[in-house]
């Protein structure tokens, strides 16, 4: 069996896979998941670490190692990296077949890909210079209220009457939260507001690419229900959502690193560009 | 009384309502007649009336549509009107119309045309050039230029239109500018009896209704308003400037006057004060139309006149209305009016005026912060 | 670390280059000394710089002082002292850095700038630059004239437009004799004229050699360089001597099969301007992936020659006109610059279309995301859309911008990568 | 002898400050502040910052209360709201008159006034709907450096060098600080890089109001001696920090009032 690895240095966590290929097809062996914290070297390390423990696999033993996210440049020990938007429409094609758009939706960027037959990028979108409306918009929000990551999207799912909420701003739309809860309206329609805000600010992004169904949704937020329910409503689709929807990038980063063993294809670019922009 | 505050309701829903209702009505009293909307700021109703047509202004949609799609045709730094048209346009919201018009203002509006020309291209949408310049040879282009709109609108009704019917149009719209100008002169003179923003309701929604019912509307207003109870109240008297295309949400224009600010004038609606006279009534009346664009229109940022600077056209708006202090009241991202700014600002500042420079956008749910400042700057001016 | 592919040409082109321009900024500081000669300001966009050859004046671009301060890591500085005087945040820093010079006087050239005899604005179709020219007689007291140019509403201009126009043109010459004290030189105008179409005739085929895989230039970022020459030169001899020379030299690189990069990758095409102050890294980041930019928008800017439009001699007045009204991407609407594009795309052979999006400008910029859209979902050419500023070094995002770069960059590898499997499969 | 209260309801903390005029045309005399959390009822915390603020005296003693901030309409017990941009000016100008302007820096706004030589408000401006270069930016640094805020003034101060930040945005410059740290630059060195770019901004807004030679520095922010130091050198001018800098709206809201009283007998 050959054995690679993807490793996914997100802004806010990052996420290792491990996937292996026999004569039967491909299969996901281990993940992991931690924060990234202030050493981002040695998060992408320890999520390895981790992730080959889980599996039983020795460091030695993964063939190769491609390394995507935003830190993917201080991977000490990948081999080469790519960006996080192929990464995570390969991993979509793979895990959820059939997709066509996705959108992804991290700690400090939203995007929105459009995916073709083969898994490859046909067009992508992502916000800019500004983490409004992003994973951190809806981590904060639920800082400010009290409220558990876990448990602002159920909450939001409650709302009745949700509020308007004016800021986009990750750090200021605290103020209007508070704003609200001082003129007494309810947790849940509050927290119904910020998901709607969030979810029309992203539609309004992701339509610049073609939205075809199937629609597939990645990156942290994806574990938010909430989220997702208001992407549906906004979209008018249906939108997929597997368990391994935090782990996309990571997952098409492994299979990208299995390619590479494989060497199905001529793919020399990618190691040249690697050097010439790393350090 | 009873009476205007009915009507007054009735025109604040009219020119809020982005179904278009009223025209949607006139084309069924009117079967087969077309309607036609314009962009801001300035265009040529009088060709458009003439053609028997309904001319109705298109400039966005407030804050009663949320941007959906526009955002994927106009990204960051684009002014909010271009957004919210563009999203009636993608929403179908500019069905009942069956032409557009834009003109020269900015390049972003310029494009916008285009941008929506290129979605729609079974609709008739025109870029007017007005022209930058006032020597001769501008009033001979844009005699050219408004024959060549006549040709169009001619085609679309498919009936020439006759000189004695434009000079009717204009006769109209003389009397509609005219009673515009007679409500600014009571609202300077005696604020008290009529707000800003009630004059600017007043005046706006002539935009969305046949200019014949709005010159009633309008001297009904004049006939009662003198007899208004009101009471002279203790505020300062203001000039707006800058908000000539995309505007002010209506709650912003009633928290400066709350303030404590009296708004004697503005140019709110100014394409309904366009003319500074009474156009002439010629044997050319396109000509007339163009001479008085040229040599007998206001000033504004969108409109330039090298023989007489813009901002000794604000001195004189000031002087004229004894004015204690200009505020800038500037559409975010409206590249036209940020430039004016500062050379306006460089002549008030010289006149020892006061000033206070307010950014807007369509969509303001919270006005806590444009309220502090408005205080603070009224509170400047009063305190000891 | 390996070494990073070089993109830039450095042809002896580029020398020449350097001197004429320097010649050039010489000439303006000898002007600011003694005033001669006259120097009219003047846009890039739709010059009419022949006309000044009837004077034996020279032009001033405050855009290429704006850009060379850029270029030169030195715009902030100015830009925010326009901002200390009431300028805003999103007015266009073409503008602010030009203004901020003028107040701190700083000379973005390093030598001189004389007062200008006459502010022309040659207004076509940028809004700014009515501001931008009216704000500049308002500081400095230099007079004014404003061309008015009719916006292009249609494919191509009315007889109306253009007899607009020339009336104009022959405003500002009568303008000019009373201002310079001198007569118009009729004959040497049509001789500038003449060499004008000259020039163009040398730059379409400069433009046309790109076609050639690999390109011998790169169509946005080594166009730049030869576009100084093209707006201060294109009515001279040294201007068609110099673009004789920039032919033949890349004439002979296209035999010798030389491209940009030993072995080119991707080929695409540039929209909107480039972001000068971070110029060096954005090629980079082009330069990493061995892409290539067959052709450009903004190359444009003064005027489209690759579609067969020559100044003539014949009418000079009337060719001028024409010029300025419908043979620079400036003044033709934005449905044609789609379809400049996509000739470029299909014409050139690129893999895709690069819309660089910069805040200062909306003529270049608003509605690019219809381009986009038009681009990508009409005719199914892969587009990237990225943004920053071309003066203001406060909005390059390096990192986010490389990211999108290497992402577009990968998704057009990939689907070579399927293409050829199909193929082989 | 009349009383006066100036109560500042602002976002985070409700101050307080009691005044009085002995004799009128004398100076006014503190006679003690209060602070309470602002939480949903403006006119608890109120009262609760009100009540230290009176030391001895009654409620009853006080002749006019002036409230100024972010809530200020939700005091139901004033006799006036003035904005915080007023009191701000004129508290600044009661302590330091020669200031001919006033840096605010708080968790969310930074504002530039120039005061006129009467202590009037001239002109200001606000930085807009961006927590870039507000209190919050500093505040989320340090707790992502894993420093306390109080300390955070002191630790920028004993940096040997600046490492500039160049994200504009408050949320985004996490991950570029992080980088920093990881890269081994010191935590000193990452403040004041931050002090040195607030600065810069503030600078820029001082400026577009109008700069001299003096400057006072109040809100939250004036607490830290880096962002003081960092002011003072990159925009050479001689910054004011008042000691008790939260007070000073509070402060011109007290001498608002009493003005207010004085010309209402
Ligand atoms: N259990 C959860 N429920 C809701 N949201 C979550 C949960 N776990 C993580 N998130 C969100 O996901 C974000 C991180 O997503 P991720 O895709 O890993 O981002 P990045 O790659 O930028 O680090 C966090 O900011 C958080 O908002
Ligand atoms: N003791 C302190 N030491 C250092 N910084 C402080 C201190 N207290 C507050 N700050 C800073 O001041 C900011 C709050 O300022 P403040 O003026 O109280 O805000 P506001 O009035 O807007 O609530 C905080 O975000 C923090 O950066
Ligand atoms: S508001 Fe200003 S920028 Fe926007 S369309 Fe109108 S004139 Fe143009
Ligand atoms: S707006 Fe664009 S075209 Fe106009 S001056 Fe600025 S950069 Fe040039
Ligand atoms: S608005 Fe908020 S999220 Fe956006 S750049 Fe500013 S600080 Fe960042």
């Amino acid at each position: 069996m050959r054995i690679a690895a993807g490793v996914d240095v997100g802004s806010t966590q990052t996420k290792a896979v491990l996937i292996g290929a026999n004569g039967d097809g491909v299969e996901v062996l281990s993940r992991s998941l931690i924060d990234t914290g202030a050493n981002v070297r040695k998060a992408a390390e320890k999520a390895f670490d981790e992730c080959c423990q889980a599996a039983g696999v020795a460091q030695a033993d993964v063939g190769f190692v491609v390394g995507t996210g935003y830190g993917r440049y201080n991977i000490s020990f990948g081999h080469t990296q790519m960006t996080e938007i192929s990464c995570h429409a390969r991993g979509a094609h793979f895990l959820c077949p059939g997709t066509r758009t996705v959108i992804d939706m991290g700690g400090q960027d939203a995007k929105a890909i459009g995916v073709g037959p083969s898994g490859e990028v046909l067009d992508f979108v992502m916000n800019d210079k500004c983490a409004a409306g992003t994973g951190r918009f809806l981590a904060n929000a639920a800082e400010v209220m009290g409220i558990g990551l876990d448990d602002i999207g159920p909450l939001s799912l409650r709302a009745t009457r949700p509020v308007k909420i004016a800021t986009v701003c990750t750090v200021f739309v605290e103020s209007d939260i508070l704003s609200y809860l001082s003129q007494g309206k309810k947790p849940e329609d509050i927290m119904g507001g910020v998901h709607l805000a969030i979810a029309k600010r992203t539609m309004s992004l992701a339509r610049r690419v073609n939205i075809e169904p199937l629609v597939t949704m990645t990156g942290g937020v994806a574990r938010n229900i909430g989220m997702v329910r208001a992407l549906e409503t906004v979209l008018g689709q249906k939108i997929i959502v597997t368990p391994d929807a935090q782990f996309m990038g990571a997952v098409g980063a492994a299979l990208f690193s299995l390619e590479k063993l494989g060497e199905s294809f001529e793919s020399s670019v990618w190691r040249e560009h690697a050097v010439s922009s790393g350090d | 009384m009873k009476q205007f505050e009915r009507t007054f309701d009735s025109l604040l829903e009219g020119m809020q309502d982005l179904s278009f209702a009223g025209v949607w009505r006139w084309k069924e009293q009117h079967p087969g007649a077309k309607s036609v909307a314009f962009f801001p700021v300035y265009a040529p109703v009088e060709l458009v009336h003439a053609a028997g047509m309904l001319p109705v202004l298109l400039s966005g949609a407030g804050d009663r549509l949320d941007i959906q799609h526009a955002d994927s045709r106009f990204g960051s730094f684009i002014c909010s009107v271009i957004k919210t048209t563009m999203e009636m346009a993608m929403t179908g919201h500019l069905e009942p119309f069956d032409g557009l018009l834009f003109s020269s203002i900015c390049d972003s509006a310029r494009n916008l045309c285009f941008v929506i020309k290129r979605n729609y291209p079974r609709m008739y949408v025109d870029f007017l050039h007005l022209p930058h310049s006032t020597s001769d040879s501008s009033v001979e282009f844009l005699t050219e230029e408004y024959r060549r709109i006549v040709v169009e609108l001619e085609r679309m009704s498919g009936a020439p239109i006759q000189p004695a019917a434009l000079r009717r149009s204009i006769a109209l719209y003389n009397i509609q500018r005219s009673l515009v100008r007679q409500l600014y002169d009571l609202r300077a003179e005696s604020p008290y009896l009529l707000r800003a923003w009630e004059s600017y309701v007043l005046i706006r929604s002539g935009n969305f209704m046949p200019v014949e019912e709005h010159i009633e509307i309008l001297k009904q207003a004049l006939d009662y308003l003198p007899s208004r109870p009101g009471k002279k109240r203790d505020a300062i008297r203001v000039v707006i400037e800058g908000a000539f295309c995309e505007q002010p949400p209506l709650e912003l224009i009633r928290l400066l006057e709350n303030a404590g600010c009296d708004i004697v004038e503005d140019d709110l609606a100014i394409a309904q004060r366009w003319f500074t006279e009474d156009m002439p009534l010629t044997d050319d009346p396109v000509r007339a139309l163009a001479e008085s664009y040229v040599h007998r229109s206001v000033y504004s940022s969108v409109r330039h006149d090298f023989s007489k600077p813009r901002w000794e056209g604000l001195a004189e708006k000031v002087r004229d209305t004894r004015a204690e202090a200009v505020i800038f009241l500037i559409a975010k991202f409206c590249e036209p009016a940020y430039f004016d700014f500062v050379l306006f600002k460089k002549k008030v500042d010289e006149m020892g005026l006061p000033h206070l420079l307010l950014e807007f956008e369509e969509k303001l749910f919270t006005f806590d912060r444009l309220r502090t400042e408005v205080e603070t700057f009224v509170e400047s001016l009063v305190f000891d | 670390m390996a070494e990073k592919p070089v993109s830039e040409y450095r042809g002896s082109i580029h020398q020449q280059q350097k001197d004429l321009m320097l010649d050039w900024y010489q000439r303006l500081d000898h002007a600011a000394e003694t005033g001669d000669p006259p120097t009219v300001s003047m846009m890039i966009s739709g010059n009419c710089v022949e006309l000044l050859e009837g004077f034996g004046a020279i032009p001033q671009y405050p855009e290429v002082n704006a850009l060379q301060l850029a270029i030169r890591h030195q715009s902030l500085e100015p830009i925010l002292a326009a901002e200390e005087m009431g300028y805003a945040g999103d007015n266009c820093a073409y503008v602010k850095a030009d203004i901020g010079c003028m107040l701190k006087g700083i000379t973005p050239t390093g030598g001189r700038l004389p007062k200008p005899t006459l502010v022309l604005c040659n207004f076509v179709g940028c809004n700014t630059y009515v501001k931008w020219f009216e704000h500049v007689s308002a500081f400095t007291g230099a007079p004014l004239f404003v061309l008015d140019v009719p916006f292009l509403r249609n494919d191509t201009p009315s007889q109306a437009d253009i007899d607009y126009v020339v009336r104009q043109l022959k405003e500002v010459v009568g303008q000019m004799e009373e201002l310079i004290g001198r007569k118009f030189d009729y004959d040497r105008f049509r001789q500038s004229v003449a060499y004008s179409s000259e020039v163009e005739e040398l730059w379409s085929q400069i433009k046309h050699l790109a076609k050639n895989s690999p390109s011998p230039f790169d169509a946005y970022f080594d166009a730049i360089t030869l576009m100084g020459p093209l707006y201060v030169y294109r009515g001279k001899r040294e201007g068609v001597e110099f673009f004789r020379a920039a032919l033949n030299e890349l004439q002979q690189k296209v035999k010798a099969g030389e491209g940009v990069y030993d072995q080119e990758r991707f080929r695409v095409v540039v929209e909107g301007p480039p972001p000068y102050p971070y110029f060096r890294t954005f090629r980079d980041m082009f330069a990493s992936w061995k892409a290539v930019a067959v052709a450009s928008t903004y190359s444009t800017v003064g005027g489209l020659w690759e579609f067969g439009f020559r100044h003539d001699a014949k009418n000079p007045f009337e060719s001028v006109a024409m010029h300025m009204l419908a043979q620079n991407v400036t003044n033709r609407n934005y449905l044609q610059r789609y379809d400049q594009i996509r000739r470029y795309v299909q014409e050139w052979n690129a893999d895709g279309v690069i819309i660089h999006f910069v805040k200062s400008c909306r003529l270049f910029s608003a509605g690019q995301g219809d381009m986009r859209d038009y681009f990508t979902k009409q005719l199914g050419v892969p587009t990237l859309y990225i943004e920053s500023d071309l003066e203001d070094p406060r909005y390059f995002a390096e990192a986010q911008t490389k990211n999108r770069i290497d992402a577009f960059f990968e998704s057009l590898e990939h689907a070579k990568r399927t293409a050829a499997h199909a193929v082989s499969a | 002898m009349p009383l006066v209260a100036g109560i500042d309801c602002g976002s985070g903390f409700t101050k307080a400050l009691v005044a009085a005029q002995d004799a009128p045309g004398s100076e006014l005399r503190i006679l003690g502040r209060g602070r309470a959390r602002s939480g949903i009822n403006v006119d608890q915390a109120a009262s609760e910052a009100l009540e230290q603020a009176l030391g001895g005296n009654s409620r009853s003693d006080l002749s006019y209360i002036a409230a100024t901030g972010f809530g200020r309409y939700n005091l139901s017990f004033r006799d006036i709201a003035i904005t915080e941009i007023t009191t701000a000016a004129r508290g600044a100008f009661f302590l330091f008159p020669r200031a001919g302007a006033v840096l605010d820096i708080g968790s969310q706004t930074t504002r530039a006034i120039a005061v006129k030589d009467n202590g009037r408000v001239n002109t200001f401006k606000s930085n807009d709907k961006c927590a870039a270069g507000s209190g919050m930016f500093i505040a989320r640094a340090a707790k992502y450096l894993e420093v306390p805020l109080e300390q955070v003034g002191d630790l920028s101060l004993h940096a040997a060098h600046s490492h500039p930040i160049s994200s504009v945005c408050a949320v985004l410059a996490e991950s570029e600080i992080i980088n920093h740290v990881s890269s081994g630059v010191s935590v000193e060195d990452i403040l004041r890089g931050i002090h040195d770019s607030l600065a810069d901004r503030a600078g820029a807004l001082l400026k577009r109001v109008g700069l001299k030679d003096e400057l006072t520095f109040i809100g939250g922010v004036a607490h830290q001696q880096g962002m003081v130091r960092a002011l003072e050198q990159r925009l050479n001018v001689k910054v004011n920090v008042a000691e008790d800098c939260e007070y000073v709206c509070a402060l011109g809201a007290a001498v608002l009032g009493l003005r207010r009283l004085a010309s209402r007998n």
